[in-house]
């Protein structure tokens, strides 16, 4: 009976999302589409060069154990990253959402994205400055420590975690600030009126209620730890080889766009296929 | 359960005074009213004693000890909030078994007390349903649930019934009185509905701009209100005589309204609507205060109707079992008589 | 009380995050004043690499540029990602859950893979180099970085504001300016300024799309680390964190978008 | 006219003084644009068709750009500085794909190594020194296959041109891995790895290490009694260029011996132009050692390489950095 | 302003049944309250009309054109929420004022119209507060005077008063009264105050489960139950037979009761508290019906008394003002009786 009601609202969601959608297709889905035409070459159709169809890039995936080595150590990556910086970030969203008030919380919002505003690769080079041996953090530690201590991070694991996290850290502790702010104060206050403790109330309230904002920043977090590159370079030297930079490498030094591309769409398949595992788990989670 | 005492309290909001001075002792396992009208402190109140708010100066007591230091969760409360609170993540039964889950009861016990819980409140079908699915009433009661089933030390509601109609409303109060009756909880509750009140409580407190202005046993209160705002806020009340300004009452030259022995200096008379003898003649017993007036509305409202009379500048409301009322008909001109005693003298 | 002590410790933590996060600000800061061309430790206080910067106008462009193409991003982005969120949380049709995966590309694959196809493809329509095609390519990569934020703050509207605004005759435009839109402010200011971060860190697309002779400040220092790029682009960095931090911290004195309740 | 150039960046073409001058005496403006690796700039040879008016491409990759079509051979007679070209640059197999010149010749330099004064009482002579396990994690080589290849077939006494026993180098640099403290991968990487002592013996390109040392950094090129790889620049034109008169002015200024002397004073490779070489100062590191003829006779050039090679060279690589 | 019809309603959430072919009348200017118990569909049915949801199947008419198509924002209504759905980022001045700006009043105008409105539900000093700073009362007052300020064609008000005190409440009734009256706003409002909706309608429905069961002036409902339910919702009643399901009055022995002419198959016959008539001893008037028994309890509440009293196996419920109950305690042996005409039929 809502016949023209439907329709009419057939028309404003048309309205709202084809300009984005629009936007979103010829500037990356028809270029990947390219893209995806070119992995399955077996060269770049340019110049003069001779090319034939073939499925040999996504079967060199398989055909040595390297690339399937490297990309589940950059999965472990992108959960180490994300993991931590959830432990690092959810509390922090919290602090900022309930127990800080008035002008000070905008201030507080704002200067928690600005470090994003910096290049990353000065960020990342900065960070080299302060984690390798003889850097600001040993010499910062040995004139506060009463002995002599010995930190060199650099080209290490950790200090490939380091950089992301802190490359990353913005999205989860704002998305996560985003649904905590909207948590009715109320709830928690009649939750502590039933007795629970804090982590009661943070397991059993606040974080279902902020597990929309808090997965959406892990999301943004994983998603593209997986497919980093620079900060593994830079941070990681010898340990530094991800799936990531063999990408990088395929389009950046071997030119093998094919290839690069074939790997990925795997890599976007992998990612594609956790979220979709995870997200009915997490659904689940939520109530 | 346990006693619990306000002493001094005194609630700011930045500048404006929610609570000012508020002192009540509330006795073990009693069951008390507040009341007060809108936005006078009561939801203020108890949430000072549930120990969300915390107060300017004054403290609060339970069991005999101060709870100032003690954090709610520790305070062994239950607490029905006036906008409900459900957690909207949960099913009904899960925010109702809440608090059971938070005290480690077992599962077996936990089902069988939210399956109780939700049979009192008659909702025993809806326990898989989240709270958006649930109607306003409905969600009153969850909530209402979900804060006695902790058999908590103190039960604090807050206008725990307004949003139900009046068989339930009933049946929840039995159920209340019950349970407070059985388990001995010192209940406090925020209500509007004066009946409510008066039937159920040991005690009554009245606030109003913040400060506690009568507190006591319901017919107390009713009989004698300290003054005009609670004779009118409590009840109703037709203010027969007034105070003329030189510390004597004005009875508006009407010699038939008998003033009380000691009360030539009070602030006003007044006399209740259930008090009034309406009749179409003058009334000729002894003993008897009366104003002539004209019969203005006659008024069905179920289980009473409600009389207004015009009797000079003054209007007078009666109000009385529709079979009580005399055939009379709008416009006659009638007299209003009631018996000196329960003429209410407000000091 | 117990409260109190984790209130405290809660703020410490936040101050410590904070630090953490300005940490190598402070350094890239802290060697725009080091004379040493390598980084070398100890500090030598010298104002030399602000002076060489402010005579080469190259990185000067760049920056300027690079300002002008995120402040251009993060307006269109921004309003587009806002309007698909809206669609996408507030209404139920066939396809949704499609459009949301469609979301991940985008973020997932590598930027660099991205760049490459965008360059191919542009130049396959016609449309080459340039800025125009550097902007194009920013805000698509911007876009799914609003749409998930706003999303997930749209998440927590209560509908019924709506209904309400409807009842008191309010257009669907209304209702969208007047409620939803100050609910969702803080998720636009987020999205907003990630979109900024997006395209002003921007250096594949842009390093791909734009024309030699004009290329961003992004570009410019990735470009210059075969010869090593030095303290001047710490100094354009300092430079212009530092800018933007007094602009935020004036905004944020005089509007209210941490969302109230 | 307005003429683009692609190259590296800092890669001499684009020096400030170099281009206003050029300016001022041939009235053509120059703007830059730059690769990072010898692939990329085929790439963007392949895909932007017209836009660049000179590219740099090293002799191992001239073959390949010419037999795509992608640059066009020189006018011999608008660059008259190729006269003081010494043929066995001039005629360079590599440079003259498809009979004719294709890439005017420009400097060239040396694949080797750079250590840490600081570190080395007396300097080493042999690659040796990379599997000296005294400077376990303090060893770089650079993150190229070719290069890391080509590194351990010297130091397995093979042709670098044509690896027979491919064995032997995987194993080599199997055991040069432990030993790396990280892969450098631009200069500027070099550089502050090496100011900051995180590295005391890396693989380094000869005109780096010469501005290295300009600079201040304590370093000193070694060329091994093993030998090194030593490569040659060229300048090309592109088929596509619409501007090949200011093209061949261009590349004429950059082979001058005028330029190249100042260009050398703060860090150059060496010169194809045998005037130019001359007029350095004696002590200049071009000189010094590029100029020693015994230098050269340890230097093994780079040819171009096939394609199977490359990718198994790519293989072994990446099998190798992803054990790690 | 306009007349409002529902016509075969029915309305599903899943497959749960809120509405169940609900049609009534609701014609122009009147006053018309909704009664059901908690959960029966009165929400839904105004969110219905409003349109906020669409009927699976029947319509809604305003001013005797279907609005079936009609989106909520050009139905000319003013609606008050059950949960208020106050704006939470506008001051209250604001959100009073959203439905003016939204018609592009005058800023002057608008500012008046604030004015009067806040004025009208006694919040005139806090229009500068946001919500939160409310309490729970003042905030019901917002939302009322935001959905009335637009002078509306049709105005949905649900459980508008719930969260009032008395004397508050009667002041806005009188003011929805005069409004509705002045500017024949036709008003449709949930209650589950049965005084409220019998003083102030023209008409109530009585929901039940989804159904409407009964509607009609208040006076005629009040007196005509159709059914037991109506009968027991709608004020109280004391069942005195029952049909013993061969189609006879049970009276449970008792001759005394007298079955109406033409009852005699009826299913029940009921008789409200506030008819009956306590004594010490047997009434010896005609054409009275009468039960002996015991007085259980007796209960002060304020202007009434309820009396409760056991008879048999029956317990019955009576209500009278105190003065007019004789001095009885509680265990005495009584008689209530009633006028045979006040025995109410249930069909
Ligand atoms: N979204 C929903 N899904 C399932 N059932 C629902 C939903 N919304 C309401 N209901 C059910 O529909 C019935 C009618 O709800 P409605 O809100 O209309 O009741 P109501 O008469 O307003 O009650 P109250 O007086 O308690 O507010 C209730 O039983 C409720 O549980
Ligand atoms: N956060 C606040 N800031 C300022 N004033 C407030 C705040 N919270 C409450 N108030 C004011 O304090 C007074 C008391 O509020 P409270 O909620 O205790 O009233 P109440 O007696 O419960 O009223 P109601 O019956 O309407 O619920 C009210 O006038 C209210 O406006
Ligand atoms: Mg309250
Ligand atoms: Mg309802």
């Amino acid at each position: 009976m809502s016949m023209t009601l439907a329709n009419q609202q057939r028309i404003k969601i048309f309205s709202l999302l084809s300009p984005a959608y629009l936007w979103l297709t010829v500037a990356i889905f028809l270029p990947l589409s390219a893209m995806f035409y070119f992995s399955f070459l077996s060269d770049v159709p340019f110049g003069q060069k001779e090319w034939f169809y073939s499925t040999e890039n996504y079967q060199a995936f398989f055909q040595t154990t390297t690339y399937a080595k490297l990309l589940w150590k950059s999965i472990k990556l992108g959960l180490m990253v994300t993991g931590c910086a959830v432990l690092v970030g959810f509390p922090c969203a919290y602090v900022l959402a309930k127990s800080i008030q008035g002008r000070s919380r905008e201030a507080l919002f704002l200067l928690v994205i600005l470090p994003f505003w910096s290049n990353s690769l000065v960020r990342i080079f900065s960070w080299a400055i302060v984690l390798r041996g003889n850097g600001v953090l040993e010499i910062a530690l040995n004139t506060i420590l009463p002995f002599e201590v010995d930190v060199n991070l650099m080209f290490s694991t950790p200090a490939i975690v380091i950089g992301l996290v802190h490359s990353y850290l913005p999205y989860v502790i704002l998305t996560s600030y985003l649904a905590l702010q909207a948590i009715d104060d109320n709830l928690i206050d009649a939750a502590r009126s039933m007795g629970a403790n804090k982590l009661t109330i943070l397991w059993r309230i606040i974080l279902p209620l902020s597990l929309p904002g808090l997965l959406a920043g892990a999301v943004l977090i994983f998603v593209p730890v997986v497919g980093s590159f620079m900060e593994p370079r830079i941070l990681g030297g010898r340990v530094g080889t991800y799936f990531g930079t063999v990408i990088e490498d395929q389009f950046v030094a071997v030119f093998n766009w094919p290839l690069g591309a074939a790997l990925s769409f795997i890599l976007l398949a992998v990612v594609l296929i956790i979220l979709a595992v995870a997200s009915p788990i997490l659904r689940r989670a939520q109530t | 359960m346990a006693e619990v005492s306000v002493k001094n309290v005194t609630k700011k909001f930045g500048n404006f005074t929610a609570l000012d001075d508020v002192s009540m002792e509330f006795p073990d396992g009693g069951f008390f009213a507040l009341l007060g009208p809108s936005g006078s402190g009561k939801t203020t109140l108890l949430r000072t004693i549930a120990g969300f708010l915390f107060a300017d100066s004054g403290s609060i007591h339970i069991g005999n000890k101060s709870v100032d230091l003690i954090p709610v969760e520790k305070r062994e409360i239950g607490m029905m909030f006036q906008n409900y609170a459900l957690f909207p993540n949960m099913t009904i039964a899960d925010n109702v078994g809440f608090g059971l889950r938070v005290r480690k009861v077992s599962s077996d016990e936990e089902r069988r007390r939210i399956g109780e819980a939700l049979e009192l409140v008659q909702l025993s079908t809806l326990g898989d349903r989240k709270p958006h699915q649930l109607s306003g009433g409905q969600r009153q009661r969850v909530a209402l649930a979900r804060a006695i089933v902790t058999n908590p030390r103190v039960l604090l509601l807050d206008e725990p019934l307004s949003a139900l109609d009046k068989s339930l409303r009933v049946d929840m109060q039995v159920e209340l009185k019950r349970i407070q009756h059985e388990i001995g909880i010192t209940t406090i509750f925020v209500t509007h509905d004066q009946e409510e009140a008066l039937t159920l409580s040991d005690k009554i407190g009245i606030l109003r701009e913040g400060r506690m202005i009568q507190s006591g046993p319901p017919r107390s209160v009713y009989n004698n209100p300290v003054d005009r705002f609670t004779a009118e806020f409590l009840g109703d009340a037709n203010i027969v005589a007034e105070n003329d300004g030189n510390g004597r009452l004005n009875v508006s030259g009407n010699p038939s309204i008998k003033i009380p022995k000691g009360a030539e200096t009070a602030s006003a008379l007044a006399v209740r609507p259930e008090s009034l003898s309406i009749s179409a003649t003058e009334p000729k017993q002894e003993g008897l205060s009366k104003v002539h007036g004209r019969l203005v509305q006659r008024m069905f409202a179920g289980a009473m109707s409600t009389c207004i009379v015009q009797c000079g500048s003054h209007t007078y409301k009666m109000v009385a079992r529709d079979q009580d009322v005399p055939n009379l008909s709008e416009g006659e001109n009638i007299w209003l008589s009631w018996k000196s005693a329960q003429t209410i003298v407000i000091p | 009380m117990s409260g109190v002590l984790l209130t405290r410790l809660g703020k410490l933590w936040l101050l410590s995050i904070l630090f953490f996060l300005y940490a190598p600000i402070l350094v890239m800061a802290f060697m725009s004043f080091n004379a040493s061309q390598y980084y070398q430790l100890p500090f030598e206080f010298s104002l030399k690499w602000y002076e060489k910067l402010a005579l080469n106008t190259e990185i000067l462009d760049a920056a300027t540029r690079s300002i002008a193409i995120a402040i251009v991003t993060t307006v269109v982005a921004t309003v587009l990602g806002t309007a698909a969120s809206v669609a996408l949380f507030r209404f139920e049709f066939r396809g949704k859950r499609f459009l949301q995966v469609m979301l991940f590309p985008p973020i997932a694959i590598p930027w660099l893979i991205t760049g490459t196809a965008m360059l191919i493809f542009f130049f396959g329509i016609g449309l080459g180099r340039g800025t125009p095609s550097v902007i194009i390519g920013h805000v698509a990569l911007a876009i799914p970085y609003v749409i998930v934020v706003v999303s997930a703050r749209l998440a927590t509207f209560d509908a019924t504001l709506e209904e309400a605004a409807r009842s008191l005759g309010a257009n669907a435009w209304t209702v969208t300016r007047r409620v939803t839109f100050p609910w969702i402010v803080p998720g636009i200011i987020a999205g907003a300024l990630f979109a900024f971060a997006v395209s002003f860190d921007q250096f594949v697309i842009s390093y791909f799309l734009s024309e030699p002779g004009d290329s961003t400040l992004p570009v410019l220092i990735y470009t210059s680390i075969r010869k090593g790029f030095t303290p001047e682009i710490n100094a354009i960095s300092t430079i212009i964190i530092s800018v933007s931090m007094v602009v935020m911290l004036i905004a944020a004195r005089f509007s209210n978008f941490g969302g109230e309740r | 006219d307005e003429i683009r150039v692609l190259n590296w960046q800092g890669y001499g073409t684009d020096l400030d003084w170099s281009v206003a001058s050029f300016a001022e005496s041939s009235g053509h403006t120059v703007i830059h644009e730059y690769f990072n690796s010898e692939q990329e700039m085929l790439t963007k040879l392949r895909t932007n068709p017209g836009a660049y008016d000179v590219v740099l491409i090293n002799a191992a990759f001239t073959p390949q750009a010419q037999s795509e079509g992608l640059i066009g051979p020189i006018d011999v007679s608008m660059v008259g500085n190729l006269a003081d070209i010494p043929a066995n640059m001039s005629e360079n197999v590599d440079l003259n794909a498809g009979g004719s010149l294709h890439g005017v010749p420009w400097t060239w330099g040396l694949t080797s190594f750079a250590v840490n004064t600081n570190e080395f009482k007396e300097l080493p002579t042999s690659i040796e020194v990379f599997w000296n396990s005294d400077y376990a994690g303090k060893v770089s080589i650079r993150d190229d296959a070719l290069e890391a290849v080509q590194f351990a077939a010297i130091a397995t006494g093979q042709d670098i041109n044509d690896i027979k026993d491919l064995d032997a180098v995987k194993a080599k640099l199997t055991a040069l891995m432990p030993q790396i403290k990280t892969y450098w991968g631009s200069e500027n990487d070099w550089n502050q790895f090496m100011a900051a002592g995180d590295l005391e013996v890396a693989t380094f390109w000869s005109g780096s290490a010469s501005r290295s040392m300009a600079a201040g950094l304590p370093v000193q090129f070694i060329v091994p009694q093993e030998g090194a790889i030593g490569w040659l620049d060229g300048l090309s034109i592109p088929t596509s260029s619409t501007k090949k008169d200011a093209a061949h002015a261009f590349i004429n200024w950059m082979i001058d011996p005028e330029f190249y002397v100042k260009w050398a004073a703060d860090g150059a490779p060496a010169s194809a132009n045998s005037k130019a070489a001359a007029a350095l100062p004696d002590d200049a590191f071009n000189k010094r050692v590029l100029g020693d003829a015994e230098v050269v006779a340890r230097v093994q050039f780079q040819r171009p390489v096939s394609t199977e090679n490359r990718e198994a060279y790519l293989a072994l690589w990446q099998e190798l950095k992803a054990a790690q």
